[in-house]
């Protein structure tokens, strides 16, 4: 277990170094000049080249990847014009925007994003799944019709749409909850989660139908199997069958789907983010592609791939306690 | 001997006289046609698809076209709200014009549709196929093979989808044509979920003795593929393509709302729905229709899937018919 | 239960009453204060948020309407004694201005801060210090001169004869110095504070405000009052509010919805960002109470078609007047967002009478187009049949080069015999292609906004034919190279009197609009919404929006 | 059928509905009762509808779609109106079940202690976790599984076929229920256990006064453990009554031909044409380990092994013994963790997968789970087409052909080659599975428990087509089971194991007539018997 751990993590490396060399590759077949949008638009192109020199964009594109990878090992060292600014190991370089360290940049923006991926995981897992056994406890009646429209309205509406819906009905109309700022979970846990509720929700429902759904059929099919029929004949209850007998062997694809779609989650907290203006990685993300900033989206991918990939380690991990008949290899 | 050899005279000889029944493809489309629920989909669906293709006949039969504006039935001061109630609908326009411009509705939905279903149909087969071929090959490979494919899987779905779609259609030619630009780029770049969820479940499948008795027949690990494993994974596969596929086309609306999805004027419902976004209150139809045509469409393929799902298992075909019974006839049968 | 977060709600009585001090101010901003250091700050008039923390020479008068395009003194005691035709320039400071922890400003200060700004660490700023200060060109700032010492050390064209002068000496005449000296770049720095691009984290205020928390790379910035501010010194700022509370990152519908409902510290809240809009502006039309909280402005601004007439077809005059004859500007208006958010325009300067608006249509197309004229000279420029023609815009989902208003000029032109084709770029990608001198397309959407309220910087950039770069950023998009234009501009930047200049420049507009380089479409209009406790709003035509050192709250 | 009968069943008649054909009547008017404390044997080939017949006692038919009609009543209970609570109260509770295919049986994802605690929970109302886990431990004690304490703790894929089965009955008794309707409870077991378990099923009836319905093919179990006899044949009852008196005297031919049909563990084998073909298979010193560290099970332990072509070796042992382990490694599907394996001299022990393909056909295997070896969604019919389709040698037109044939040959119904394997009984699905592994023309077959759910004349005529096919095609056969009757009918020499490890090798009348090891002794003593 220990050794496949390590194993797996070895990967994450490979994977990560893979991750950065397809962001750099795709950086220089993207339009746009990062030093000129730095520089602003009336810069002359004399002041582009010294600002190009001035970020390194001046040196063949191996020779930046190269100090980017020392950078993470080593750290590095940048002049401020007045001094020189120390960026520690792992260092992911400079911002072209606004010359913070990316490294510090992602750090300060991670908690709202971990907290909007955290809860809206939670609350997707609970809705998705939660519909998904009752739909089958109820086969065929009202409930399970109900909940499969409404499952499906959530999958169907992107999150701007529904992101707004939201707001106006909990915070403009109803006025229940505050319209939602970020709060540190650290600074107020009670008004961390009222805060996050809405931008969870908004993003949980657009996955949680695709759990209901994965349930539900996944459920029917272990229903079918001769052990539930052992418990069956012994007079267990059908919400025990469901739900002790069937549900494990019915999760592993969803534990195995939630491991992959904790990276598309990034993509729509991206939209989430931008759309409830929570200060996340995801805003970050957008901005930083929108002006070409590449440190800052090599940093990005880099920590966005590190946190999936570990997702499916910790998802293959628990699969195999789950069914030890599967081995991990 | 002789005797031992010839057919019991037990129950299953009641079948011998009858006509010889159906082969396995065969079944499943008689198990299919049987269900209102994959009839109506799969109509609902096929609608849709006419009503896409027909676009401009039907443009022709409503007098309008997608492109055309109509400066006369916005009110331009107070934002482009269209003129009248309801977002302008009248004999003209039969579900109002869009504000700020006034084309037509009716049409740009229709027109829509051929942009958003070929898109989500397209990248979703794509990635199917993909997933399914990446899935099986990590499950039924090597050591080393399964731990390539698991990290190049691992790489995809780390893959922020949108910042690539932004790069790619940057680069691609001015000429390629903007649909298929999106079906590849979707198609090929979030297909990660489904191969680790095929992979999940072929490792599953693996444990299981007919998997085994395949292998002693000496079938290919190819063959063992497709004729033992496939058509247990159909169910998950088939379930989770049909939620894939609103999420393509959620994903072209997000591609549209950042400016790298369907050229304008040709419209789609996701760039119709990403520019309605604020109408919530000054115009609610012009936000209720395109999010209601991706539901419908949503809604069908889910039904299809699922009726197909279970039309793929034999065991389904009892099992379903419990429901029924046991609403109409409580304990009637035990 | 769930509390609203941040700050006390006001609690006064209604939106009358004299402005008092105190309370918090919260500003909902959509684009994050990334930038804080005054070098790198790009901003008309010192900017919003900004010229709360960094006072300048000189800085843009804080009252209503046109009257707000004047431009007055900040820490100078007037804004500029002009000599040797406008080439030189003197400043005396005021007495009694002191940084946010006491210590003087002095005219060596604010020549630091001019010096620093032409370090290619803080690259950022307008370009026209590097353009009008003698050695401008070749100066790389402080920091560079520092280590290889060739340079020297300061730029020689900018004289502190004493603690309290400044005197500017420039390449040539310009007689709008005084509103340049209104950029944050004129703002003082102290040189023994200053951390090179760490700056930004910590700015030394010279403003009412100070800086006391800057999160989240300019997304939560708090300001709170400088005490070492006094308003005897400065005439312009109120700083009615205690602190102020600037949250960015927000998208444009949160921000008008939050507006509207003003629930909480909402109720005391204004953007210096984000317009209503159209949908937003439907809506709050049908409410009253809503309709009285918008503030309605006007900002310098042009949008416009703009025309390579180094390229085919559009050498040909008649082919450009074809295409201005054709335009619908109704369609174009209402793609724009409607006649509440875009007026129609038929001159490239914008419609103010400080930037020299003289009103012309060379080209009538009426309100929606005249597309069988614009036939007619299809017709005799040889195209009878009709001409396929390519129309460039971003996919960026914005107002003004997005594909909205394209497909509504692509509608006016198909009308009048024209076959056009959209090309949507990336918006990077759009922006280097438009303004690349080598790239640059047939056909255009394109923008202008002046620096300042004045026809100088709105027309130069465009119709100077000394100003076309062949390797950089170009606006001169018409390549306009005429002697007598680059006359006239020379000879109306050395004029000092404000007035005198823009009927000039008025002048020269009119001119240049029969060419029929650009096709004018339209200006914008600025609508926002303020929450229900802001008081003493003053939009001003300098920058068309809410001035934030004039609201109170309380 | 007084009013103090424990089951009264009248006029029961079900069929499934089959696709694209009539109904399929697996029971027909069927009528029995059974005093409670009294034990009623129901016997018949395989596929007469016994288990359909049991299953109906807990009114399991409910929600598939079969078609019941007749009633039936359990203590009391109208188990064909009865409410889903009250269904629920009789199941487990009254009447308990212990099913046909006990591998597939258990969730694969519990502990076996945990599944018996909960069943014993859903009953025993207020008994709290920790009680009901020792209760499970006590019971799975009693039905004989070694160290019960820990292995309570594992999962089902951790047993052995029999272990399972006995985990199952184990959960039946937890129960303590009424009536115990157990479907061919001791298929997996070896005589030892058998004789153990059935022990413990009289004991249990004397003590606590149940009710015992028992579905068995074996004839031998069935005379030592109930009092009456229903024979069926094509879902109909054929002969009723005390089991002494069906056995000494049946009344019907069928019922005697039965009789005449069952093996005796005495009878030498018929002699057979000489058995000194060349070497096919030789092992020497062949290991297997699960699992690393210290939760490895050594399941085999140096087993060294010659296999000659036409000959047939027969495996016993008990269960857990490594039976099914050692056929998985003769056959490829396991790669010894040590030893050597050589087939025709060629050495397959460490071939990859991709060389041993040629050989594959060659050696086939008839597993011994008939559930989970059986694809769920193919047609029978297509599962043994497989290798011929593979091999590619035929077209399609044979294949069909010589699918049918052999459908035919394991006395199936030539036409159930589109039916699907839940439509088929236990005998059934087993007859499919020899079939499969016969399709390729192999030349040699592990047979693992290939008769365990036959009835005696299906299951004589499953002996003699392998015994027929053996002369034709000089097949070699390993013939794994517990049985010993069965075994000393088809074999030629005899393995006994225990414990992973060879205790007795031999040829087969040398070993049951002068049995050196005690354990083999201890087996043959167990071996039930007729009358
Ligand atoms: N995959 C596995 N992992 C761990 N232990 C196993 C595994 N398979 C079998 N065993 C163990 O190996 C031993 C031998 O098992 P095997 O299935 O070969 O027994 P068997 O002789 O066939 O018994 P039966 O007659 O009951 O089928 C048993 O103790 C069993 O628990
Ligand atoms: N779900 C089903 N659908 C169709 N036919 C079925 C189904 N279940 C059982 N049958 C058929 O009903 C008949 C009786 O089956 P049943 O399982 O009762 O036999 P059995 O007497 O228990 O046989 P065995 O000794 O082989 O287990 C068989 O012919 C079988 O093919
Ligand atoms: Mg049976
Ligand atoms: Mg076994």
């Amino acid at each position: 277990m220990i050794s496949y751990v390590a194993r797996r993590l070895l990967g994450v490396l490979a994977v990560l170094l893979v991750l950065s060399v397809v962001v750099y590759a795709t950086f220089y077949l993207a339009p746009g000049d990062p030093a000129r949008l730095a520089c602003g638009p009336k810069c002359d192109p004399e002041q582009v080249r010294q600002v190009r020199a001035q970020l390194g964009l001046d040196q063949p594109v191996y020779v930046q990847y190269w100090h980017f990878l020392t950078g993470i090992v080593t750290g590095h060292d940048y002049s401020t014009g007045t001094g020189v600014r120390h960026c520690d190991a792992p260092c992911l370089g400079l911002s072209f925007q606004s010359d913070q360290p990316v490294t510090d940049l992602i750090v300060q923006r991670l908690p709202a994003t971990a907290s909007l991926a955290a809860g809206a995981m939670v609350l997707w897992l609970v809705i998705g799944i939660g519909s998904g056994l009752l739909s089958v406890l109820r086969r065929g009646g009202v409930t399970e019709r109900v909940l499969t429209w409404i499952t499906l309205a959530g999958t169907a509406t992107p999150v701007f749409i529904s992101g707004i819906g939201l707001l106006m009905l909990f915070c403009a109309y109803l006025e229940w909850l505050p319209f939602p700022t970020y709060v540190p979970l650290v600074d107020d846990p009670e008004q961390w989660a009222w805060n996050l509720l809405l931008p969870c929700l908004a993003l949980a429902l657009l996955e949680a139908a695709k759990y209901a759904r994965m349930t539900r059929s996944s459920l029917l099919e272990t229903l079918a199997e001769d052990h539930v029929r052992t418990f069956r004949a012994y007079g267990v209850g059908e919400r025990a069958i469901v739900g002790r007998h069937a549900l494990r062997g019915a999760l592993a694809p969803v534990i195995a789907l939630t491991a992959a779609d904790f990276g598309s989650m990034f993509g729509n907290a991206m939209l989430t983010e931008t759309m409830f203006g929570l200060p996340g990685v995801g805003q970050l993300l957008v901005h930083a592609t929108q002006t070409i900033d590449l440190p800052v989206v090599v940093g990005l991918v880099m920590v966005t791939g590190a946190a999936v990939a570990i997702a499916n380690i910790v998802a293959d991990v628990l699969y195999a306690v789950a069914d030890r008949r599967v081995a991990l290899r | 001997m002789t005797e031992l050899l010839t057919a019991p005279s037990g129950p299953s000889g009641t079948e011998a006289g009858a006509a010889a029944p159906a082969s396995g493809a065969r079944q499943v489309w008689r198990r299919l046609r049987a269900r209102k629920a994959a009839l109506a989909a799969a109509a609902v669906l096929g609608l849709l698809v006419v009503l896409a293709l027909g676009a401009p006949l039907f443009a022709a039969l409503e007098g309008q076209d997608p492109t055309t504006y109509h400066d006369g039935l916005v009110d331009s001061a107070r934002g482009g709200v269209p003129v009248g109630p309801f977002g302008g609908i009248s004999a003209e326009h039969w579900l109002g014009v869009e504000p700020g411009t006034g084309r037509d509705l009716f049409v740009r939905l229709l027109y829509g549709a051929r942009v958003s279903l070929a898109v989500a149909v397209g990248a979703t087969l794509v990635q199917v196929l993909i997933g399914v071929v990446v899935g099986l090959a990590a499950a039924l490979g090597n050591r080393l093979a399964d731990s390539v494919l698991g990290h190049l899987t691992d790489v995809m779905v780390a893959l922020p989808l949108l910042v690539f779609a932004i790069a790619v259609t940057a680069v691609a030619p001015e000429d390629f044509p903007r649909p298929l630009l999106l079906v590849v780029v979707i198609g090929l770049i979030a297909w990660g979920a489904m191969a680790r969820l095929v992979r999940a479940q072929a490792l599953g499948l693996l444990k299981l003795d007919y998997v085994s008795a395949a292998r002693l027949s000496g079938a290919s690990t190819w063959r063992i593929a497709r004729r033992e494993l496939l058509p247990g994974l159909a169910a998950p596969v088939i379930t989770y393509a049909a939620v894939m596929l609103p999420q393509n086309m959620l994903n072209e609306a997000s591609m549209s709302f950042l400016g790298v999805g369907i050229k304008p004027p040709t419209p789609s419902w996701g760039q119709m729905l990403s520019s309605a976004t604020t109408w919530f209150r000054a115009d609610p139809l012009y936000v209720v229709l395109p999010a209601l045509m991706l539901f419908v469409t949503t809604f069908a393929f889910t039904v299809l899937g699922d009726t197909v799902r279970a039309a793929l298992d034999p065991r389904e075909a009892s099992r379903l018919r419990v429901g029924r019974k046991r609403r109409t006839r409580k304990g009637g049968s035990s | 239960g769930p509390k609203d977060g941040g700050g006390d709600a006001g609690s006064a009585d209604g939106a009358g009453g004299a402005p008092k001090k105190g309370g918090t101010l919260t500003v909902l901003n959509r684009a994050p204060q990334k930038q804080f250091d005054p070098a790198r700050l790009y901003t008309s008039g010192g900017g919003n948020v900004p010229s709360l923390v960094f006072r300048t020479l000189t800085t843009r008068h804080r009252a209503n309407g046109a009257e707000g395009t004047k431009v007055v003194p900040d820490l100078a005691t007037d804004t500029g004694k002009p000599s040797d035709d406008a080439k030189v320039w003197t400043y005396r400071l005021k007495d009694g201005l002191t940084y946010e922890d006491g210590s003087p400003i002095t005219s060596a200060d604010i020549k630091y801060g001019i010096e620093r700004s032409f370090a290619a660490e803080l690259s950022g700023g307008g370009p026209y210090l590097r353009d009008w200060l003698i050695g401008g060109q070749d100066y790389q700032g402080p920091y560079k001169a520092a280590s290889d010492g060739k340079t020297g050390k300061g730029l020689d064209s900018i004289e502190t004869p004493d603690a309290k002068t400044i005197v500017f000496h420039l390449r040539k005449s310009e007689g709008d110095f005084p509103y340049l000296a209104t950029s944050t770049q004129f703002a003082p720095v102290p040189k023994a504070k200053d951390t090179g691009a760490k700056y930004a984290e910590h700015p030394v205020s010279s403003g009412p405000y100070k800086v006391v928390r800057n999160t989240g790379d300019g997304e939560h910035l708090l300001l709170e009052r400088n005490p070492h501010w006094s308003e005897a010194t400065d005439k312009e700022r109120h700083a009615y509010p205690d602190t102020i509370d600037v949250r960015s990152g927000l998208s444009p519908a949160v921000i008008n919805q939050r507006l509207s409902t003003g629930s909480g510290a909402d109720a005391a809240a204004v953007t210096t960002d984000t317009n209503l809009g159209p949908a937003e502006l439907a809506q709050v039309t049908n409410d009253k109470k809503l309709a009285s909280r918008v503030g309605t402005g006007h900002f310098g601004y042009t949008n416009y078609l703009a025309f390579n007439p180094e390229s085919k077809p559009f050498d040909d005059p008649k082919v450009r007047q074809a295409v201005a004859y054709a335009i619908n500007r109704t369609s174009v208006v209402n793609a724009a967002g409607g006649s509440s958010l875009a007026e129609p325009a038929t001159t490239f300067l914008p419609n103010q009478k400080p930037l020299g608006y003289t009103p012309y249509d060379h080209f009538p197309a009426g309100k929606t187009g005249d597309p069988d004229k614009a036939k007619e000279l299809l017709k005799e420029a040889g195209h009878p049949d009709g001409l396929e023609i390519t129309l460039t815009h971003s996919t960026a989902a914005n107002f003004e080069t997005g594909p909205d208003v394209a497909t509504a000029v692509q509608e006016a032109l198909n009308k009048a015999g024209f076959k056009v084709r959209l090309e949507g770029l990336e918006d990077n990608a759009y922006e280097d292609k438009i303004h690349s001198v080598k790239d640059q397309p047939g056909l255009f959407l394109a923008h202008w906004g002046a620096d300042w309220p004045s026809g100088g910087p709105f027309l130069a950039p465009i119709f100077d034919g000394r100003q076309i770069v062949k390797d950089g950023y170009n606006f001169n998009s018409g390549r306009l190279d005429d002697s007598k234009v680059n006359d006239e501009i020379d000879a109306i930047n050395k004029i000092t009197d404000h007035d005198a200049a823009a009927k000039r420049w008025g002048a020269l507009d009119v001119k240049i609009g029969e060419q029929a380089l650009t096709v004018p479409l339209f200006h914008p209009v600025y609508k926002r919404l303020y929450g229900k406790d802001v008081k003493n709003v003053v939009i001003s035509d300098w920058t068309g929006v809410l001035d934030v050192s004039q609201v109170a709250v309380k | 059928m007084t009013a103090k009968s424990l089951v009264s069943v009248e006029g029961l008649s079900v069929s499934f509905p089959s696709a694209g054909g009539p109904p399929v009547r697996a029971v027909e008017d069927l009528s029995f009762s059974l005093a409670p404390g009294g034990a009623l044997g129901i016997v018949g080939e395989s596929g007469s509808g016994k288990s359909t017949a049991a299953y109906a006692l807990l009114g399991l038919h409910r929600g598939t779609g079969a078609d019941v009609t007749g009633t039936v009543r359990v203590a009391g209970h109208d188990v064909t109106a009865a409410d889903e609570a009250e269904l629920r109260r009789v199941r487990g509770g009254v009447a308990a079940m212990v099913f046909q295919d006990p591998l597939s049986s258990l969730d694969p994802y519990q502990a076996v202690g945990d599944q018996i605690a909960e069943v014993h929970r859903v009953h025993h109302r207020g008994v709290s976790r920790r009680a009901a886990r020792a209760r499970a431990v006590e019971v799975l004690d009693r039905v004989g599984i070694p160290d019960a304490a820990r292995r309570a703790r594992s999962r089902p894929h951790e047993f052995s076929g029999g272990q399972r089965q006995r985990a199952l009955i184990a959960m039946a008794v937890a129960c303590a229920p009424r009536l115990l309707v157990a479907d061919e409870p001791t298929t997996a077991l070896d005589v030892t256990v058998q004789a153990q378990i059935l022990g413990l099923l009289r004991e249990l009836r004397e003590e606590t006064g149940m009710g015992l319905v028992l579905v068995t093919h074996d004839l031998g179990v069935a005379a030592g453990s109930v009092d009456e006899l229903l024979v069926m044949r094509g879902g109909r009852a054929v002969e009723r009554g005390p089991v002494r008196d069906v056995l000494r005297a049946p009344a019907e031919p069928y019922t005697r031909e039965l009789l005449d049909a069952v093996p005796r563990v005495e009878e030498r084998r018929a002699p057979v044409a000489s058995s000194d073909g060349p070497v096919l298979l030789e092992a020497t010193g062949l290991r297997q380990e699960f699992g690393r560290g210290r939760r490895s099970v050594t399941a085999v332990d140096g087993v060294s092994f010659t296999l000659r072509a036409g000959e047939t070796v027969g495996v016993v042992g008990e269960s857990g013994s490594g039976k099914t382990t050692l056929g998985r490694m003769l056959v490829r599907l396991l790669r010894p963790t040590d030893g050597e394996l050589r087939y025709r001299g060629r050495d397959i022990g460490g071939m990859k997968e991709r060389e041993l393909r040629s050989f594959r056909s060659e050696l086939q295997m008839v597993f011994q789970d008939p559930v989970s070896s059986l694809n769920p969604r193919r047609s029978v019919g297509e599962s043994i087409a497989d290798p011929l389709r593979v091999a590619g040698r035929l077209g399609e037109k044979e294949i069909v052909a010589r699918v049918r044939d052999l459908l035919e040959r394991v006395g199936l119904d030539p036409d159930a080659y589109h039916r699907y394997p839940h439509e088929f009984s236990g005998g059934q699905r087993q007859r499919v599975g020899i079939a499969r592994a016969l399709a390729p023309s192999p030349k040699v077959v592990v047979c693992d428990e290939p008769v365990s759910a036959l009835d005696v004349t299906t299951q004589a005529q499953v002996v003699s087509l392998l015994g027929e096919l053996q002369r034709e095609l000089g097949l070699a056969l390993v013939f794994i089971a517990h049985d010993l009757a069965v075994v000393r009918q088809v074999s030629d020499r005899v393995v006994v194991m225990r414990g992973g490890r060879v205790v007795e090798e031999g040829v087969a009348d040398a070993v049951y007539e002068r049995a050196e090891h005690p354990y083999t002794r201890g087996l043959l003593a167990a071996v039930p018997r007729l009358g």
